[in-house]
């Protein structure tokens, strides 16, 4: 016990707190978006030292077991300070312009500044905390933080967003925490009151031994509470307008990290349920829910006008994909569901940066009235072409790596699913594709961006993805297999 | 190391050099003279000596390779074999030619920049090289949307048309509609092994329904790829809206290794073939024929009317397809080998000679900026090189001898004549109308290129600005004649030919007809009495005859002539207007298969001063089948939109709703 | 001193004690799905909040767990004194006292209501028969009452009522986690308190905002983001 | 393989060919006018059309192309080699080896594919109207054409004529049902494609209603003699080819000079018998609009469908 918490958690968790307290004062000031940039460059550095000492010497317990990191959490952990990061450096510009255009205000940009790194330690808390109750709680905290950025327009479509996002998003949570005590009720007959009771590595120790009804039950309140942050149909409706009428590296962040982390959380839970029950009861249901998810979604992305709220759906969809590979489960299908996890959170919010500086220079959201971007910034253009191109799946990028694994593996275990992924992908594909091409390609009477795009962020991400659908590096395949092997 | 010792890494390495030369293009996007003059004849070499190993490969012994790429779990798998050998020749030698006129056509501006044009054109011919070599399912996927990606750019090159970004769009959604039918294709052929090599997949054996399942998702992928009715709406559209070396690119080669996939997987991995897929095969291939040549018959655009006649071709290759399952599922191999001979020839003509037409029309199109057939007309003064190059595609695409065309054709009717010894009833009643249809599709397929090739070419120019059209460069005239020679030579030794499928052959139909050859002279496909045909023998005696008759003339008579105006049953003041316009060529055939166009007339009133008659041919199968698809998945859109009228209390019920259900679920 | 005195006493009735309270706060949340006035509306939630905090503080009192005794307070400050208090003062800013039509009328809701009991109740009795504590009914009402309020947010149509009911879902797994397990660990109870003080402070903010930009905080105004069919 | 025997005949043949050709057209066009009971021309007529046509000059339209000059010869030659296919003396045929009925259909369409586009070389309305009518004649007649032959194919299992009249006159004596319905759907395909009525009147210049001569129009001199030549040429090789099928009795079988011999009066008898029914024929019907010509021909092709069905279902 009393162990003293290692440097690199210290590192991981106080520099955003740090970020969070120090932007909250300076977040106005011109500097801050360096700050910002800065901050979370230096949680990356942690993250990666992280990731090399878990590499190093397997699953590590930290702060007498308060924090438990094992391959599965810290591949998420270094993805979202990864993604983080970059998300920083596009919003450096990209925030730059959303004040020039007064959009934002000083005490605006500062909660912004604030949130945003409040935000990624919430985030990392979750993933990081071993304790079900934290989990909860740090869930929770995410869940205010960003509603505070969705919100951070003031104008009336962003104030409803938040005001649907806060209320659906938190009664669901409610529900994760009757979950949350119903399985604290069952770990008791088994470990005994006290403050280890709810430690994930305790409950899964003794998994066998929990009561199967009261932990089936507890499973469906997880379900749905997590479920709702993942935006699972129906469970998804906040997700689309949050996602459309914050600043699009919220936007980003959200649909690249946040709904991971949530999908993370329900994972973890499944871990231990698949554990207790004899019956695949969680397998079923995540691949019902990740099934529903996937066509609905396809279906709505047809009837979009406002190119966030698109994505928006498509980031739904392939939730729906990844927890439908979860609820497969085996060790192909659950690789393929963590490598698309990676794939999408690269991509989307590759696309969600694109997407940001094309809106910004037409001035609108609304796709109708974007056109022609390969003429003015081609760079925008092409960056928001192959993101899209990556994003529906078509080699060489990664996303079709994972999405061959889940698709033939679902040909060959659940045959009855295939002929709905099938439809649902065609769909999706002739909506995205049919209302991106336009924007690309064409001609256009629009003008150049006042400050440079920010294209390293972009361009990084698409590459990291075009190589991981090439050429995976061994330590890299070894991770995602050893994960895959823990949720089983 | 010596040259062919090694073909599958020679190969790989001519697959790099393209992507290097893509690449280099990119490295001066806006310099045309840069790839022009140095990437393009570059990658024409490429293709050669793709050619020669391929050639040299094809009697080799299987090769296989595994690079370090790739899923972790599924590294590249490299596979050369004789079929791939064989497809990877027709690549090279057509993409030889291809590029080669590339270096003169290129030159003008194209939308984009030419760098990256070069760059999409050579990640064409490395992703279709790989496709063919290509031996896990994950290599092969990769590499076939590679092509479907690279291709896409290519047909959207000129993206300032909506027109061309609306080819493009439907090309690269039926192509990946048809990728994703393809994967769960090798989903299925796995067969729960979750091991998706192709050597895993021979030796999983499947049960039959899964056998099935994986035809019938191998025919509606490689089809939609292939351009086979009712899948072929994207076809007409992309081949035009593409530069002309892309579209000979796409008609040429690009559709064969839909053939190429479709062969390997119902041939090489699937373990055995039922009879009544080789019936689905053939009735598909026979009505996208006909449907493809009557089509071509009244369009009025070139390049359209070669698209058209592209899936005409396809579904030739898709009959003999067809009957080379049907004889396998009854095991008869030798015959079996004598339709897969025929199907494979007959790509390889197509893969030449419509290339290159297509390039002649890419001639055309620089000379006078034209494509529409009724502002053309009498190019054969303006342009001979382009004329007479395109005489011999006409020739070889009409199917008469002694081109290739022809043999190609003959040995499927041969194949068809064998038909009647097939033990079932009802499939020799197929065989007369089977044979009829494919007699009538290549009488047709003469009717359409005399329309072609004498509105393009003969009479008198319908514009005036045709009188300063110039005649093909130089490397374009190359690129051509290289093309039309081919077809020559394939048309004089087909014998040769055959023997360079016998391998092929050998591997997927267990037998071959090479041996049965008499000499390499005749084509004697089963037995010489049988049947068998020297077109050889047949030229040179035609050339002689032809030789005496004007030696015979000159001797007995005088050679005088001269020139006057045209006769015209003595008409006075008959102009080019009054030519046969390329409507009004096809206007027999439109009354004939009137049941076929969805036909909108445009009449001029009766007191019109200026009278314009119009009329459309459109496609039923759009009407009748895409929109209304496309309309009730709108409409279904429309019914899902209902999750989402904004009101909170209603999402909260939803979300309610669930968990109540869930919890009385797990009661 | 007195606590020794009434030790015996509170053992002997204690779990009749805690069954009585958790049928208090059932009521309670009855009374709160039926209420239309605001105010009274608050003042009920106050109420339960005593109410729970009774419960906590026996069960503390009889299982004699320390941190039981701190969450007792905590449940006193927040959601007895601070969060009323909050909510007196918002609508005394935002000048709503009433909260007219439910969408659902109001005996229909009372039939849905006691649906639900019957579910919660069902659903909670194989799981009570394992529980060993002395407070095994108590689960049933827990889920029962999480429901209830589930409802009301779901029957009302105005901004602060559906807060409320939001807080009175809280209020149910409170007691969930006191009744049914004994209490939570700290860090969890401070996490859970923390949460709901935050969040109820956000969402007095964004009445405010929501107020200024549409001049009320009817709900209904909030539907301009959605599909058109 | 290719015997001296052979050879000589082969040439023979053709040389018989090229120099009957006329005669027959000449018989065929005498008959007709004796039906009509008008005063017939000499049979000889052809042969002195030509001559004079040789002897004359050739005037080309300007914008005639070196296609439109070289097409004649390419005609000649082409029919020429598809009559040295066709047996009509003996079976013992080096070029049946070369060619088979597949490739003879080939030749006729090769020959049709340049007469056509020597009509279209020099762009006047009449040239290209004549062009399409005849490719619309064509897409339908060779189709028929090749089904007539496929029934014989299928009957002999060989697609080499010498084979085909080997087993319809040398085995022995069996009816074959199919081939009547072949039969039919070989006149009305040989009347089509030699330009005759119904389909056809090639004694008229009408300019709405003639086909072949549409086509020929431009050409004049040498040029028009030796598509004339090629026409007549092209009308025996027809006629050879019905003989071969339907009435191959008398031909020679495998290279016996003395039956080479005695083929040739009963060749000329079966000529002069088939130029008769001919100029019955079209004296019997009544030239049809060249709109009706494609239901006529599409009768001829589903006969020939039909015959091989028949086949199929009732001779094997």
């Amino acid at each position: 016990m009393g162990a003293p918490v290692s440097l690199e958690m210290l590192c991981l968790l106080g520099s955003p707190l740090l970020g969070g307290a120090v932007l909250a004062l300076f977040g106005h000031r011109r500097y801050a978006a360096e700050l910002n940039v800065a901050f979370s460059a230096f949680t990356l550095l942690a993250a990666a030292s992280l990731v090399v000492r878990i590499v190093a010497d397997g699953p590590l317990t930290d702060w007498n077991e308060q924090f438990f990191v094992d391959s599965l959490n810290v591949f998420l952990v270094a993805l979202t300070a990864f993604v983080a990061t970059t998300t920083a450096l596009f919003s450096r510009p990209y925030m730059r312009i959303e004040r020039d255009h007064g959009r934002v205000t000083d005490a605006g940009m500062r909660l912004y500044h604030c949130m945003y790194q409040l935000f990624t330690f919430a985030m990392l808390l979750v993933l990081t905390t071993n304790n079900l109750g934290v989990m909860w709680v740090a869930m929770e905290a995410a869940t205010f933080t960003t509603v505070m950025l969705v919100a951070l327009y003031r104008t009336h479509a962003s104030l409803e967003a938040a005001w649907k996002y806060f209320i659906l998003c938190g009664v669901g949570i409610a529900q994760a925490l009757m979950g949350t005590i119903l399985v604290y009720f069952a770990a008791e007959k088994a470990l005994g009151a006290g403050a280890g009771t709810l430690l994930w590595t305790h409950l899964d120790a003794v998994k066998d031994q929990l009561e199967p009804t009261v932990l089936s039950i507890a499973f469906v309140f997880l379900l749905i509470g997590y479920g709702t942050k993942v935006g699972l149909v129906p469970l998804h409706n906040w997700l689309p307008d949050a996602h459309a009428e914050g600043p699009t590296p919220v936007s980003a962040v959200l649909s690249g990290l946040l709904l991971n982390v949530a999908l993370y959380a329900l994972v973890r839970c499944k871990v231990i349920t698949d554990g207790a029950l004899e019956r695949p009861f969680a397998s079923a249901l995540l691949m019902g829910f990740g099934l529903a998810s996937v066509a609905v979604a396809a279906l709505f992305l047809s009837r979009q006008r406002d190119i966030k709220r698109m994505f928006a759906y498509s980031s739904i969809e392939h939730m729906g994909l990844i927890t439908f590979a979860f609820g497969m489960g085996g060790p192909v299908a659950s690789f393929a569901g963590l490598l698309h996890m990676t794939m999408h959170s690269l991509t989307k919010s590759a696309i969600f940066f694109a997407v940001g500086h094309a809106s910004q220079k037409a001035g609108t959201q609304v796709m109708d009235e974007i056109r022609g971007l390969i003429r003015v910034n081609p760079t925008v253009g092409w960056g928001l072409m192959l993101g899209t191109v990556a994003i529906l799946g078509m080699p060489p990028f990664g996303v079709f790596a994972s999405e061959f694994l889940i698709l033939t593996t679902a040909i060959a275990q659940h045959p009855w699913a295939t002929p709905i992924l099938l439809l649902s992908l065609g769909i999706a594909f002739a909506s995205i594709f049919g209302k991106v091409q336009p924007m690309v390609f064409g001609e256009t009477t629009a003008r150049r961006l006042p400050h440079p795009p920010a294209l390293i962020p972009v361009f990084t991400h698409l590459a990291l993805v075009l190589v991981l659908g090439l050429y995976m590096p061994r330590y890299l395949a070894d991770w995602y297999r050893m994960a895959a092997k823990l949720i089983g | 190391m010596t040259p062919f010792a090694e073909p599958l890494q020679d190969v790989l390495a001519i697959a790099c050099a393209w992507l290097a030369l893509g690449v280099l293009g990119i490295a001066r996007p806006a310099s045309a003279a840069w790839s022009t003059r140095v990437l393009y004849p570059a990658g024409a070499i490429a293709g050669l000596l793709l050619a020669a190993t391929a050639l040299a490969a094809i009697f080799g012994q299987p090769q296989s390779l595994v690079l370090p790429l790739g899923l972790p779990d599924l590294p590249f798998h490299l596979r050369l074999d004789a079929l791939s050998a064989f497809f990877l020749l027709l690549l090279g030698a057509t993409a030889a030619g291809i590029s080669l006129f590339g270096c003169g056509y290129f030159r003008h501006d194209q939308g984009s920049a030419p760098g990256l044009v070069c760059l999409y054109y050579h990640v064409f011919l490395a992703s279709m090289a790989l496709v063919m070599v290509a031996d896990d399912a994950y290599a092969f996927m990769v590499a076939w949307e590679t092509m479907a990606l690279s291709s896409y750019f290519l047909v959207t090159s000129n993206h300032a048309h909506a027109e061309i970004r609306r080819a493009g769009y439907l090309y690269l959604l039926i192509a990946h509609i048809g990728a994703i039918a393809i994967l769960l294709c090798f989903g299925a052929l796995q067969g729960g092994s979750g091991n998706y090599t192709f050597d895993a997949m021979r030796e999983a054996h499947l049960a039959g329904p899964w056998g099935t399942v994986a035809f019938l998702l191998a025919l509606a992928g490689f089809g939609a790829k292939a351009g086979l009715v009712p899948m072929h709406v994207w076809l007409p559209e992309a081949h035009p809206a593409a530069p002309s070396p892309v579209s000979a690119l796409m008609s040429g080669v690009m559709l064969k290794t839909a053939i190429y996939g479709l062969l390997r997987v119902t041939l090489d991995l699937i373990g055995f073939q039922l009879w009544w897929w080789g019936v689905v095969a053939l009735a598909l291939g026979l009505g996208t024929a006909l449907y493809g040549i009557v089509f071509a018959a009244v369009q009025s655009d070139m390049k359209r009317l070669l698209a058209w006649s592209s899936i005409e071709n396809i579904g030739l290759i898709f009959a003999g397809f067809g009957l080379t399952l049907l004889f396998r599922g009854f095991d008869m191999r030798a015959l079996a080998a004598l339709a897969l001979t025929a199907t494979l020839f007959h790509c390889l003509n197509h893969a030449l000679y419509k290339s290159l037409l297509f390039l002649c029309t890419g001639a055309v199109m620089h000379a006078t900026s034209e494509r529409s057939l009724g502002r053309l007309g009498g190019l054969i003064h303006r342009m001979p090189w382009v004329a007479w190059c395109a005489l011999v595609g006409t020739i070889a695409i009409a199917g008469l001898p002694p081109s290739n065309g022809f043999a190609s054709e003959w040995l499927l009717l041969q194949a068809f004549l064998f038909t009647p010894g097939l033990p079932q009833g009802y499939l020799n009643m197929l065989v007369p109308v089977a044979a009829a249809v494919v007699a009538l599709t290549a009488a047709l397929a003469g009717y359409v290129m005399v329309k072609f090739y004498g509105v393009v070419f003969l009479g008198q120019p319908r514009e005036a600005k045709l009188a300063e059209a110039h005649d093909a460069g130089l490397w374009e005239r190359t690129g051509l004649v290289w093309l039309a020679a081919a077809c020559v030579l394939l048309g004089l030794a087909p014998a040769t030919v055959i023997g360079l499928l016998d391998p092929v052959t050998r591997v997927l139909a267990g037998d071959g007809i090479a041996s049965l050859a008499k000499g390499w002279l005749f084509l004697a496909p089963i037995q010489p009495a049988r049947a068998s045909y020297s077109p050889l023998l047949v030229f040179a005696v035609g050339a002689v005859l032809v030789a005496l008759v004007w030696l015979m003339v000159r001797a007995f008579y005088h050679g005088r002539w001269r020139r006057a105006l045209p006769w015209a049953c003595g008409f006075p003041q008959t102009n080019a207007r009054m030519q046969d316009t390329a409507e009004g060529f096809g206007q027999p055939v439109r009354q004939v298969f009137e049941p076929f166009f969805r036909i909108r007339t445009e009449a001029p009133a009766p007191g019109d001063a200026h009278p314009r008659y119009r009329e459309t041919h459109e496609d039923h199968l759009w009407y009748g089948l895409y929109l209304p698809v496309a309309r009730g998945v709108g409409w279904f859109t429309g019914l899902v939109t209902v999750l989402q009228r904004g009101r909170i209390s209603v999402y909260l019920l939803y979300s309610f709703a669930t968990l109540l259900v869930l919890l009385l679920f797990v009661r | 001193m007195l606590a020794l005195h009434f030790a015996p006493l509170l053992a002997k009735y204690g779990p009749q004690l805690i069954n009585l309270l958790a049928a208090g706060l059932l009521l309670l949340s009855f009374a709160m799905l039926t209420q239309r006035r605001i105010l009274s509306l608050i003042n009920l939630f106050a109420m339960q909040g005593f109410v729970l905090f009774l419960s906590t503080a026996l069960v503390a009192w009889l299982t004699w767990q320390p941190h039981l005794f701190v969450s007792a307070a905590l449940t006193l400050a927040l959601k007895v004194i601070a969060l009323p208090w909050i909510l007196h003062r918002l609508i005394r800013r935002l000048n709503v006292k009433w909260d007219v039509e439910t969408l659902l009328n109001i005996p229909s809701t009372m039939l849905v209501g006691i649906v639900l009991v019957i579910l919660a109740f069902n659903l909670a009795l194989p799981i009570s028969n394992l529980a060993g504590t002395v407070t095994r009914a108590t689960l049933g009402i827990a889920l029962a009452s999480v429901l209830l309020s589930f409802l009301m947010m779901i029957t009302r149509s105005k901004a602060v009522p559906q807060v409320i009911g939001f807080l009175a879902m809280e209020n149910g797994l409170f007691f969930a986690a006191t009744g049914a397990v004994y209490g939570m660990p700290m860090v969890i109870e401070f996490g859970v308190a923390l949460d709901v003080l935050v969040g109820a402070l956000i969402l007095g903010i964004f009445l405010f905002e929501i107020r200024e930009r549409f001049d009320t905080v009817d709900t209904r105004h909030l539907e301009r983001l959605k599909e058109e069919r | 393989m290719i015997s001296a025997s052979g050879l000589a005949a082969q040439f023979t043949e053709l040389v018989l060919a090229m120099l009957l050709a006329p005669l027959l057209t000449g018989w065929v066009n005498q008959c007709r006018a004796w039906l009509q009971s008008r005063s017939a021309p000499p049979i000889l007529q052809p042969y002195y059309v030509l001559a004079k046509l040789f002897r004359k000059d050739v005037v080309l339209a300007h914008n005639a192309s070196p296609l439109f000059r070289v097409a004649p010869y390419l005609i000649l030659g082409v029919i020429a080699l598809a009559a040295a296919v066709v047996p009509t003396l003996g079976t013992d045929l080096p070029m049946n080896a070369a060619a088979d009925a597949i490739a003879l259909v080939g030749l006729l369409a090769m020959a049709r594919l340049f007469i056509a586009l020597a009509a279209m070389d020099v762009g006047t309305a009449f040239g290209s109207l004549g062009a399409r009518r005849e490719m619309l004649v064509g897409f339908l007649a060779e189709p028929a054409l090749l089904m007539v032959l496929f029934t014989a194919s299928l009957i002999s299992n060989s697609t080499s004529l010498a084979t085909i009249v080997e087993t319809l006159a040398h085995k022995e004596l069996v009816i074959y049902p199919s081939m009547a319905f072949a039969g039919v759907a070989f006149t009305m395909v040989s009347l089509a494609e030699n330009a005759r009525i119904p389909v056809d009147n090639p004694a008229t210049h009408l300019e709405l209603t003639m086909i072949h001569e549409a086509m020929l129009l431009e050409y004049s001199g040498r040029h028009l003699a030796l598509m004339e030549w090629a026409a007549s040429l092209k009308l025996f090789v027809y006629s050879g080819i019905g003989l071969a099928l339907f009435f191959p009795w008398g031909v020679a079988g495998g290279g016996d000079a003395l039956g080479i011999v005695l083929a040739l009066p009963v060749l000329i008898l079966k000529l002069a018998i088939g130029g008769v029914l001919l100029a019955l024929i079209e004296m019997l019907s009544a030239k049809m609009r060249i709109f009706r010509a494609p239901e006529f021909l599409g009768i001829a092709f589903l006969l020939g469908v039909l015959s091989m069905l028949l086949h199929v279902l009732l001779e094997r």
